[in-house]
């Protein structure tokens, strides 16, 4: 359906940015982006538009969620 | 890549997947969709069904946009492409969808059609300033996709640029989701739902859902992603108890992206639409308000609904209904492959055939 | 700025004079001096041959141009087939209009690489066609070289045998992707275009079963070729696949599995497990094998499988042909 | 109406397919047909090498085509430096598009011509590039052969030795020049295009002095090339010049100098007089030859002087570039 | 070819160059003028000169177009050549042509110009209606030529067609050699006259030359001609009986081709028009009648005489008159070659540099 | 200054007409032509269009006249 990539904002404007993903780089349109950003923020591209601001905090709890349901299955011996 | 490498890690995988293990009931079956064909895709290339226990199905939905294309509309683009004065500007995606007659974006450029391949739509206002010609970005896609092809058509109306056109066959997710729905014979325990949809259209439209008691959650499409939705739906099951999940939060918001949905009312509006195997499903595709007739593909070739006319012998629409899995269909691997594709399914690397062709034959 | 015209290429003094200022005195050497209708070299017993079309578009991208890589392209597929490189044929396709100044960079390139190859270029051809005709070079080189073993043959490869990638993969497909820069990105990809023959000379001393050079369809053109012809499997593990981070993420942006990117310094060598941790210390000897690995073992099955980086598993299907890149 | 599609090219399973129907079919034999990337072949001792490249527009053209010229051109070069040709490489690019009929049309003419020439194609390319990037098709094709004389040397021409032509001038370059039909005439003269080794491989039994084919250029070209390699000049009788009256006409008409104008089946050979006639003789055996004759003999000064047919000399100077039709 | 064949017998040529060498007074020097460039190389392609006695020089003379068109005209062609709505349409004689910077249609062309070699003037209404594009025919020539280009102007005009042109550089050839004539350092004893121009003009132009005491004789270009010729001159100035003859009368008539003559008249007027290496020579060019504008490539491209701008150290102009061979120019094989033309008469290869240096070096 | 060539008229309507030399051929105008002409005749031409009607009496009468020329020296034995 719809391919997207975390891209880093490396140079920007009001109207559009550069991404860059681990030294790639790609202009992207942020006509289309609700959140504020800035500099250093990492924003999905997709079709060559920004469309969302990627949250790390998010990123950050969903990945200790799972790391603790795994310690969680650890500690029951369950696997 | 940072917000993917984490969520690939093996370790954690293994430990889902003996969780998913020990919580399924084997006594029965449970059959998921993925309703976005790019998680059809993820699950191949990580070879997840090979993991999931054997009562577990992931099924194929309808989120393979060229999957659900219909056939007048496929020949229609293949009739503006064609013509001496037009530049075609798409997606890679749509380059080997095979037409009515055997034809193709690829054959027709080998015929000399003028053929360009982009990333972006906003690749086509460079293309047609060089070249001149008539310019027409085909809009394939769904919310992700249709608000691009809508920045599209509303800069190069802005800027009065007067060659570039948008063939407007974007469709909508919630449409087609309530038909899939309100077919009685429908088997779906659950839908992973797309992501990068979701991105756009926020949650609500996932409610229609878990109050048939089926399972919803919204997801990305890393395996750690895939693997705790599975797993939530499968506890969901266990339980009775259906509530529509963000899996996805680094990028979905509740609301969705209230810009995104802005641009496409501004310039589409809800039309009733045809797929490919499903039929004509009531305002399900996007088509251009009256404002934007300038930039109209439709109008400006003058193209005309035909209506459905789908492919003989191929199935893909009990295919895309999760009614059938691909290798069922009796023209799989025998009359339509990835190399020489029949059916749509097979010619999007995402579509359910290609993607079973590929991986799990 | 001199360009070339349909005068050099008429075949009179204007060619003569093209042929030896240009390529000649870059080229030279006894056997082309004299430009005969055919040099003649010295070989003895079984002789490899070889050639290949040169048609990339850009001429030049991050890591080489077309010169470099016909000389590549020829030479590595004289190693692969166990033979040691001796001669190049070169043919040069130029049309009208072309800058003298561009094409003698594409010349120092072939001069360059032979000569880093240890191969003489001993006779060639060039033709200028009309404008219009063509949107650039296209360059042929042929190759003879003495055969040392025959690493081509399909019957020689036993189950268990050790899956060797000389280096890191996809880096000229998308080294070539990003020079062309139709899809409007910027990397610092450069092209693992290399001549492979001094290293591969090396393994002459191991029991190398097979070889083949991983070009256009990459790495899973070459191992399907392989499962066809040899009627043997292959277990793969994409933990082990040795891949640059930027190279991986912009195949993934584009929808590309990094196996069917083509490479042009990257050969997959079969050996029997047992050998296959001594041939990987040869290869990392060369600048050109640093990143050598084992990726995987032959099976008897007849399929190319993939263990995917979370465990699971899924068929690597031949390349179906021209990479497009998917959005959806 | 099937066309060749990018996919073709793009090094998976569409383009191993092509290969195995359209080329293997048609021109496989051991050493080609596992598609290995290099042929391994018997050789022994001196080996002559060869390539040229093949542009002609139109492809198909009276007495021949593209397929046929690229067989030909190699194995004349091979031919006229003194080797028996043996195997021949195989390089073709496609421009997208291009109708696959016509193609096979051109493939079976390699292949009749290479059986006819008895030569074995054991290695190949083909190459699909973008529509646009090129109007046709480009052939490529090297050659090697066993070396049995060195007919290459400059230094083995004598004064007094008789100039051979082995076949009747500039058919070649006019039947291209009415199939393109951009002046406007029409004709009925068929290129020479022909494989010359069986006949040339027969003169192996005299002392061949020096032997090369009179390709672009024309024998002019190849005469001023020995002039100039060798040091040595010409006197050649204008009424002892094998010519084709439709031939020389047209080359009349559009201000040509036949001399000029570009053979493919026509060779220049250099005999000492004493064996110039049993040469000749020789030569009549084959339908290649059978307008064999000599047509003038080395001499000591540094110039190809013609003595014209009302008995004036006049200098033939190396052809400057393209040849162009003269109105004035 | 009948009417060819015959005048190149051998016997024959040997009997009249015996018949030369008899008659021709050893004590003096006989130059004769081949005025047109065509004699020139059939003079040195039938190796003549090494054929007569030394003391019968054959000179060559103004008839090559290539060589007396001046730089500005040139220029002005390369001018239009390099725009990009334009195809240039010539004969080939024009390829090589060197412009005051280097450039040349070759060069030009190699760069990206369209430029067709044609064998008739009238072929460039085909090319026209194929590319669409502004067509041009460069009309250089004499008045063999001229009426050709006169023909190709008129159809277009009556065909209405609106993107053919001709740059009308064609030359007349009584008014050069009134100037040759008038110059009283000019040592030339007789006339080797055009045999293709005569055809259309008739004999009555070189009245003018025999009133002079020279001889004037019409002939073809074949070495019987040529050398009947030849004998013929020397014959008249033993005599010191000077008369215009016909020695071609296969081809020309007395009065010439009044139809062609009648052509000319109708589409151009005769101007003073500059030559290379002459300077400017009254009425001595063939410009459009004001009927003609719409096909006038000087009216369509604004262009502008500029006057003789001649290449430095090229001494076409003395050459052409006969006053000087071409090897003693300091530039020849010297900087300027056929592969490397530095002046127009090293161009067309039967320019009298280019003749001279392929045959008689 | 003008190559020409004799071509055989084989196909010919009012205003153009088809030359042989010898087994080429090629249109020309006659549009400039001011003799009547008659298939079999031969045209000089130069430019794609027929100038003059060859006259094979005059040629032959040239021709005639070098022989006689030529068995006159013959006779008076000065070659
Ligand atoms: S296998 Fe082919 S024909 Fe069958 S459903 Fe899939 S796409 Fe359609
Ligand atoms: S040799 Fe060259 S420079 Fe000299 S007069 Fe001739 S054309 Fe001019
Ligand atoms: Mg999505
Ligand atoms: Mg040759
Ligand atoms: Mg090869
Ligand atoms: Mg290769
Ligand atoms: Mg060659
Ligand atoms: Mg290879
Ligand atoms: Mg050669
Ligand atoms: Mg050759
Ligand atoms: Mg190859
Ligand atoms: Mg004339």
């Amino acid at each position: 359906m719809c391919l997207g990539f975390p891209g880093k904002l490396i140079e920007m404007d009001d109207f559009k940015a550069v991404v860059d993903i681990d030294g790639t780089r790609r202009e992207v349109s942020l006509m289309m982006l609700p959140d504020e950003v800035v500099l250093g923020d990492y924003v999905m591209v997709h079709a060559g538009f920004a469309i969302a601001k990627m949250d790390p905090d998010e990123a950050q709890k969903t990945l200790e969620a799972l790391r603790e349901f795994a310690d969680l299955l650890d500690e029951e011996g369950q696997l | 890549m940072k917000f993917v490498k984490d969520f690939r890690d093996r370790e954690l995988a293994e430990k889902l997947l003996a969780a998913i293990s020990r919580e399924a009931d084997t006594s029965r079956v449970y059959r998921f969709m993925e309703v976005c064909g790019s998680h059809t895709m993820a699950v191949s290339r990580f070879g997840l069904r090979s993991l999931l226990p054997k009562n577990i199905e992931l099924v194929s939905g309808p989120g393979c946009p060229v999957c659900v294309t219909p056939q007048w509309e496929i020949d229609a683009i293949f009739e503006i492409a064609s013509r001496e004065d037009v530049t075609i500007v798409t997606f890679g995606d749509m380059i080997r969808v095979p037409g009515s007659r055997g034809e193709s974006l690829q054959k027709l450029r080998a015929d000399g059609a003028d053929i360009r391949i982009v990333f972006s739509p906003l690749d086509t206002l460079k293309i047609a300033e060089e070249t001149g010609k008539n310019t027409v970005f085909i809009g394939i896609g769904f919310e992700t996709t249709a608000p691009t092809a809508a920045a599209l058509a509303k800069t190069a109306k802005e800027l009065g640029t007067a060659n570039v056109f948008v063939a407007p066959f974007c469709k909508t997710v919630p449409e087609v989701m309530d038909v899939l729905l309100a077919d009685e014979t429908l088997e779906i325990d659950g839908f992973l739902c797309p992501g990068h949809v979701s991105v756009v259209t926020g949650l609500d439209i996932y409610k229609a859902v878990t109050a048939q008691k089926r399972s919803a959650v919204v997801t990305g499409f890393e395996p750690l992603d895939i693997l705790s939705s599975v797993l939530e739906m499968v506890r969901q099951h266990n339980k009775g108890e259906y509530e529509v999940k963000n899996f996805y939060t680094r990028a979905v918001k509740n609301e969705g992206n209230l810009k995104a949905q802005a641009l496409l009312k501004e310039v589409f509006y809800q039309a009733d639409t045809d797929w490919r195997g499903l039929g004509r499903i009531p305002k399900s595709g996007l088509r251009f308000r009256d404002e934007y007739q300038s930039v109209d593909a439709l109008a400006k070739f003058g193209i005309q609904e035909t209506g459905v006319t789908d492919l003989k012998g191929c199935k893909c629409g009990d295919v895309l209904k999760g009614k059938m899995k691909p290798s069922a269909c009796p023209m799989f691997d025998n009359g339509c492959t990835p190399q020489n594709p029949y059916g749509p399914c097979m010619v999007s690397s995402e579509g359910s055939c290609s993607a079973y062709y590929k991986y799990e034959r | 700025m001199k360009k070339i015209g349909l005068a050099e290429g008429g075949g009179g003094s204007a060619t003569n004079k093209f042929i030896k200022e240009l390529f000649i005195s870059r080229l030279g050497n006894d056997a082309s001096e004299k430009m005969p209708d055919a040099a003649h070299v010295e070989t003895d017993g079984r002789t490899a041959f070889t050639t290949d079309g040169f048609v990339v578009r850009p001429e030049f991208f991050p890591g080489g141009n077309i010169g470099k890589l016909a000389v590549c392209g020829t030479v590595n597929d004289l190693a692969v087939s166990g033979a040691k490189a001796e001669y190049l044929s070169l043919g040069v396709i130029i049309p009208e209009g072309y800058e003298a100044e561009r094409l003698e960079k594409i010349v120092d390139a072939i001069a360059e690489t032979a000569k880093r190859a240890g191969v003489k270029i001993v006779c060639g051809d060039t033709k200028v066609v009309e404008k219009g005709a063509v949107d650039g070079l296209f360059i042929n080189t042929a190759g003879i070289g003495r055969v040392v073993n025959d690493w081509t043959v399909f019957e020689n490869i036993k189950d268990g045998d050790a899956v060797i990638l000389t280096s890191d993969m996809a880096r000229h497909g998308m080294s070539v992707l990003l020079a062309r820069g139709e899809l409007g990105f910027e990397g610092n990809i450069e092209s693992d275009c290399a001549p492979l023959n001094k290293m591969l000379e090396a393994l002459h001393e191991y029991d190398v079963h097979f070889c083949r050079d991983a070009t256009r369809g990459g790495v899973a053109a070459v191992l399907n070729e392989i499962a066809d012809g040899a009627k043997k499997g292959f277990l793969i593990h994409e933990a082990d696949l040795p891949l640059r981070q930027d190279v991986g993420n912009l195949c993934e942006i584009l929808g590309f599995d990094p196996l069917s990117v083509a490479n042009e310094g990257l050969a997959v060598i079969l050996v029997s497990a047992s050998d296959a941790s001594h041939v990987i210390e040869k290869l990392k000897n060369f600048e050109e094998g640093r990143n050598a690995c084992v990726v995987g073992f032959v099976n008897g099955a007849g399929r190319v499988i993939l263990e995917t980086a979370v465990g699971g598993r899924r068929v690597v299907d031949m390349p179906a042909g021209e990479l497009l890149p998917r959005i959806c």
